[in-house]
């Protein structure tokens, strides 16, 4: 059967990858990305978790869980992406002011 | 008899995987990837999904894998179109 | 049977990580494009294996995944076009 | 040998996982990442089979590969050209803050105590929930207060998404004006998916109540049929003030809502009558599948944005 | 007593989705709908008064299983002021937002935005449940950062950017500790939680909910995105932004700490709090002094002021519910938070008003404004020693049951950091006044008294949440971690 205990452990290192992406890059599309990684990776720790332990059965509380924060985040993503390409429209850089020195 | 049938198609199917990686890995140029892959992952699909078939339980299952091979034969035949006339607008402008 | 199906899956998902490396490196938006087509079918060859291997309710997820891989090339395609909404085939 | 293979498989995959999410955030090339991060969403999917949690497999399949990709590909292909990324922030800070939550996360994951999860307790009221699928018991019985917020969070970002439209566009239609060759492959395939999509899409709301699927999975893949028929140029979006269209894209949560406060009439906030859990839960289902599709559909297609597009 | 709780909830909701589909009559439907609730929700309050808090079982399954919802003589409170501030967006958003003709964009968008904030303020209000709060806080999110960018000029685009992914971080960080909680302990529900055998990732789990909370809330250091996103937005829209969503954040913040996870607040974290709402009230205090539009300084107060909410954590003290004055503390946060509502979205309507007028909210502008619209000064003025804490208001009150937790227990630190604030926000509040009461001819305008007395309600509430005290003081104890000491003052 199937060791939950690896995707738990990959759902950390998918977590700290998408804040490495979060905090490092400047063009709002990759921050959206990283966004979402980051998310996957807490979905990942829970869904694991939730398949630990005697009961071979995932925990259907936690695949509930999970299916609400897919679409939530797709939800803020949707919006996020929208957002951007009105203000880029509106700026012409994918970059907030702050970040813009980062634009080449 | 069944388990033989699974055995030998589904690493048949393997090997076209196998063939249409080193291919997209090792083709010098866009075009002649696309072809490769276009070959190459849709008869593996095939022989995989023949193999399974004979694993099957139920006529259901046969009939769904069905579907799952017409949709992918279907999708990749769209995609490699699509893709090669995006290739060839890019690069021909 | 099971541990056949299961080891020819984890050698399609190795067979996987080289087209990852000619999405990674490109270079052109096609030839990414081309290796991740390769992989969405090389997933719903893993399904497939899995699910002969565990569960057969699995291949409903081949079945999506098959449709949106089809639908993932058209926005490709859309995306790639002059205007963001042409299509390829338009002169 | 089978538990070597599966272990082996197990291994390989969270590698495959772990190694695309690194990829994805490190590549330079922005379309690169946008592939890589659709490609992650598919390994991802093959996890969750692993884990037993097929419903997730199929949200995450269609949801996270599927339309968050659509929504990824447009947005790129709207935003201004930019060079790759090289960004001016010194790596090191992020690189400390990624590997000192990985690790904190990783010791987490491995002291959580002996787990107790509901598995238990949701089996012991399954019979009187109305569905047979336990993931669809939670959803839409057990935590349906969650599962209603989540329906209108969508809506929500639908409106949240409209309200950023231009101006002198607003009343036109939703999107750029799609096109395709007359008779061409796109314009063929945007002919062709619908009926099957929609086959695959109401199976999987059918299938819902007993197996694995449900008005999410079901709802994402009759958006992605919409949207490929108008990407075909088949068909143009519906007008943003179409009544009728805003009407489909409440729909599901009104519904949902209207049973809710029905059920408080009577005593309990969305409560459900065992005798007719299922039935509601069907209707309910049914109602927010479409929702579902049209809002999911309308937010990828995105604002009003061509001011010429008044009809 | 169900479908009271239910119409809170549900009939914003269903206003929401009205409004979303009949898009010229969204003002309409958002006043039918402050009329159901501020209905529900006085008997609310009457039922609640009666000394127990209200609970239901959503769909009738139980916690663990299911979700409850639990109105506390907290959640009345808040759920009063909220009905309260959306009285007051409803009747000069109807001036905003409000066409004749074919519709537009903002006008249809801003009424189902407003309504769904609003009800998922009242949702976090009510749920006792961990992931219901996190979905909740994700619908609040999106609607506010719509808000912000519903002007959709550039600088509003960055603005709600900005402050969509420091909001986006803060809830996976929420949700990040709210998985780790559920994966040790199988329940999500707070009193369950509260009941739990402590497991060693406990303390990580309740720290990155903090970390996302304190973002989403724009406590100190996170508060950057706040006062162009306040600023940005139309008057309606940042009085909402402004009085109600940092105070949603906040009240899971107090529903962690002090009802879910005590047995976790260590002495040295509670200190940690402290300083962090003292740098928050110093910071927000000294940038609002410096700054030249009023709107700037209406949001740079609102970074001071959520920075006293914190202090409520070191004066009531964790684990510790008998440290002396400890429900002081309690009941004196709530005076705070929800006077500071009141007084804040009636300053940011009465900016509204003046920027119609002027054209402009930089402070010259503002000169001679209490002659030209004297109720609106009034209002602001009111607005003003509610915010400052001046007798009689409900300012006052919070203060004095602050200042006498502080003493009470000893902690002189607070009680400093107290009187520092209240002279801060007197400094850089007697700019604006000094130029909207100075003897100068403003350029008489046309603001209808109607229109004027909007906020002047809303301040009037505020300064009588002091003088009627004690109806609010008996029912913020109750169903608190204190409601079983209540002779003790």
């Amino acid at each position: 059967m199937t060791d939950p205990t690896f995707y738990g452990l990959c759902g950390a290192v998918v977590v700290g990858t998408g804040i490495y992406g979060f905090v490092l890059h400047t063009h709002i599309l990759r921050r959206l990305l990283s966004f979402n990684v980051i998310g996957s990776g807490i979905f990942l720790m829970l869904g694991a978790a939730g398949s630990l332990g005697p009961d071979t059965a995932a925990d259907p509380v936690a695949q509930a869980l999970i299916i609400t924060g897919i679409v939530v985040a797709l939800s803020a993503t949707a919006l996020g992406l929208a957002l951007l390409v009105a203000y880029a429209r509106a700026s012409g850089s994918p970059r907030l002011p702050e970040d813009a020195n980062d634009d080449p | 008899m069944a388990d033989v049938v699974t055995y030998f198609m589904t690493a048949l199917g393997l090997g076209f995987y196998l063939a249409g990686t080193v291919a997209v890995i090792r083709f010098p140029d866009t075009y002649s990837r696309l072809h490769a892959l276009t070959k190459a992952d849709n008869v593996g699909l095939g022989f995989l999904i023949v193999g399974i078939a004979f694993q099957a339980d139920s006529w259901m299952v046969v009939a769904r894998l069905a579907l799952v091979w017409g949709l992918a034969l279907m999708a990749a035949g769209i995609t490699a179109q699509l893709i090669a006339r995006t290739a060839l607008q890019r690069q021909s402008p | 049977m099971t541990s056949w199906l299961i080891s020819l899956a984890v050698l399609l998902l190795l067979s996987l990580g080289g087209a990852l490396w000619r999405v990674w490196r490109g270079p052109e938006p096609a030839d990414r494009m081309i290796a991740a087509q390769l992989i969405g079918t090389g997933g719903v060859g893993i399904v497939l294996l899995l699910a002969a291997a565990t569960d057969w309710s699995m291949i409903d997820v081949a079945l999506v995944l098959a449709l949106l891989a089809a639908v993932a090339a058209v926005a490709f395609a859309k995306a790639q076009s002059a205007d963001s909404v042409g299509d390829p085939e338009e002169e | 040998m089978m538990a070597l293979a599966e272990t082996g498989f197990d291994l390989v995959l969270c590698a495959m996982i772990a190694t695309t999410a690194l990829l994805a955030i490190g590549v330079r090339d922005q379309f690169g990442a946008v592939v890589l991060f659709v490609v992650y969403s598919v390994f991802l999917g093959l996890g969750w089979l692993r884990l037993g949690a097929l419903d997730i497999a199929l949200a995450e399949v269609a949801l996270g590969a599927g339309l968050t990709g659509l929504l990824l590909f447009g947005a790129h292909a709207r935003l201004p050209a930019s060079v790759p990324v090289p960004s001016g922030r010194a790596v090191w800070p992020a690189a400390c803050a990624a590997g000192g939550s990985g690790l904190a996360l990783g010791w987490a994951f491995l002291t959580l105590p002996e787990p107790v999860g509901l598995q238990e307790a949701v089996a012991a009221n399954l019979g009187t929930s109305g569905v047979e699928n336990p993931v669809t018991a939670v959803l839409l019985n057990f935590r349906s207060w969650d599962t209603l917020i989540e329906s209108i969070v969508l809506l929500a970002a639908l409106i949240g998404v409209w309200s950023v439209a231009r101006d002198d566009a607003w009343g036109g239609q939703p999107g750029l004006r799609q096109h395709a060759r007359h008779g061409g492959v796109l314009a063929n395939f945007g002919r062709l998916l619908p009926p099957i999509g929609f086959m695959i899409g109401v199976y999987l709301f059918w299938a819902g109540s007993s197996k694995p699927g449900g008005a999410f999975q079901a709802g994402t893949v009759l958006a992605a049929v919409a949207l490929v028929v108008f990407m075909g140029g088949a068909m143009r979006p519906p007008l943003v003030t179409a009544r009728w269209l805003r009407l489909v894209c409440v729909a599901g949560p009104a519904v949902f809502l209207a049973v809710g406060l029905t059920g408080a009439a009577s005593g309990v906030f969305l409560g459900l009558r065992p005798d007719l859990a299922k039935p509601l839960i069907l209707a309910i289902e049914a109602v927010l599948t479409f929702s579902i599709a049209a809002s999911l559909a309308l937010s990828v297609i995105g604002p009003p944005e061509d001011p010429e597009d008044h009809v | 007593m169900t479908l009271v709780l239910a119409t809170i909830v549900g009939l914003p909701f269903a206003a929401a989705m009205l409004a979303v589909i009949f898009g010229r009559y969204g003002g309409p439907l958002a006043a039918a709908a402050v009329a159901g609730v501020a209905v529900a929700t006085a008997a609310l309050i009457v039922i609640v008064a009666e000394g127990q808090p209200v609970t239901i079982d959503v769909a009738g399954w139980p916690a663990p299983l299911g979700i409850t919802l639990e109105a506390d003589g907290l959640a009345c409170g808040f759920l009063a002021m909220a009905t309260l501030v959306m009285s007051g967006v409803v009747a000069q958003g109807r001036a905003y937002f409000y066409n004749t003709g074919p519709e537009r964009r903002a006008t249809w968008a801003f009424w189902p935005l407003a309504l769904l904030l609003w009800a998922a303020i009242n949702a976090i209000f009510l749920s006792r449940d961990l992931f219901n709060l996190y979905v909740g806080l994700e619908l609040m999110t999106l609607c506010a950062v719509a808000l912000v960018a519903i002007e959709g000029k550039a600088e509003t685009l960055a603005a709600a950017l900005r402050y969509m992914l420091v909001a986006l971080i803060g809830s996976l960080l929420y949700l990040l500790g709210v998985v780790l909680l559920y994966s040790a302990h199988g329940v999500l529900d707070i009193g369950l939680i509260a009941a739990r055998v402590t497991a060693p990732t406990d303390i990580l789990a309740a720290a990155l909910m903090t970390a996302g909370l304190a973002a989403k809330m724009a406590l100190f250091p996170f508060h950057a995105w706040l006062p162009p996103a306040h600023s940005g937005a139309p008057a309606p829209a940042s009085a909402m932004l402004s009085a109600l969503v940092p105070k949603a954040a906040f009240v899971i913040l107090m529903r962690l700490w002090l009802e879910a996870v005590p047995d976790l607040s260590a002495a040295s974290l509670l200190a940690l709090f402290g300083t962090l709402g003292t740098a928050a009230i110093l910071h927000g205090g000294v940038m609002a002094l410096r700054q030249n539009r009023l709107k700037l300084v209406i949001a740079y107060s609102t970074v001071s002021q959520i920075g006293y909410l914190l202090l409520v954590f070191p004066l009531a003290g964790g684990a510790s519910a008998a440290q002396p004055g400890a429900a002081d503390a309690w009941k004196g946060v709530v005076f705070h938070a929800l006077s500071h509502g009141l007084a804040k979205a009636a300053m940011f309507l009465c900016a509204g008003l003046w920027m119609a007028s002027v054209g402009h909210d930089r402070l010259e502008g503002l000169r001679g404004q209490a002659r030209a619209t004297p109720i609106t000064a009034f209002a602001f003025g009111l607005a003003a020693i509610a915010l400052i804490g001046l007798p009689p208001s409900g300012g006052f009150t919070a203060k004095y049951l602050m200042l006498t937790s502080a003493l009470a227990s000893g902690q002189l630190i607070w009680a400093v950091v107290l009187l520092l604030g209240g002279l801060l926000t007197a400094a850089y509040l007697y700019r604006p006044l000094a130029m909207i009461f100075a003897k100068a001819d403003a350029a008489p305008v046309a603001v209808s008294r109607s229109q004027q007395a909007v906020p002047l309600l809303l301040a009037g509430t505020a300064i009588l949440l002091g003088i009627a005290s004690s109806g609010p003081f008996e029912l913020f104890q109750i169903g608190s971690p204190w409601a079983d000491i209540e002779g003790l003052e």
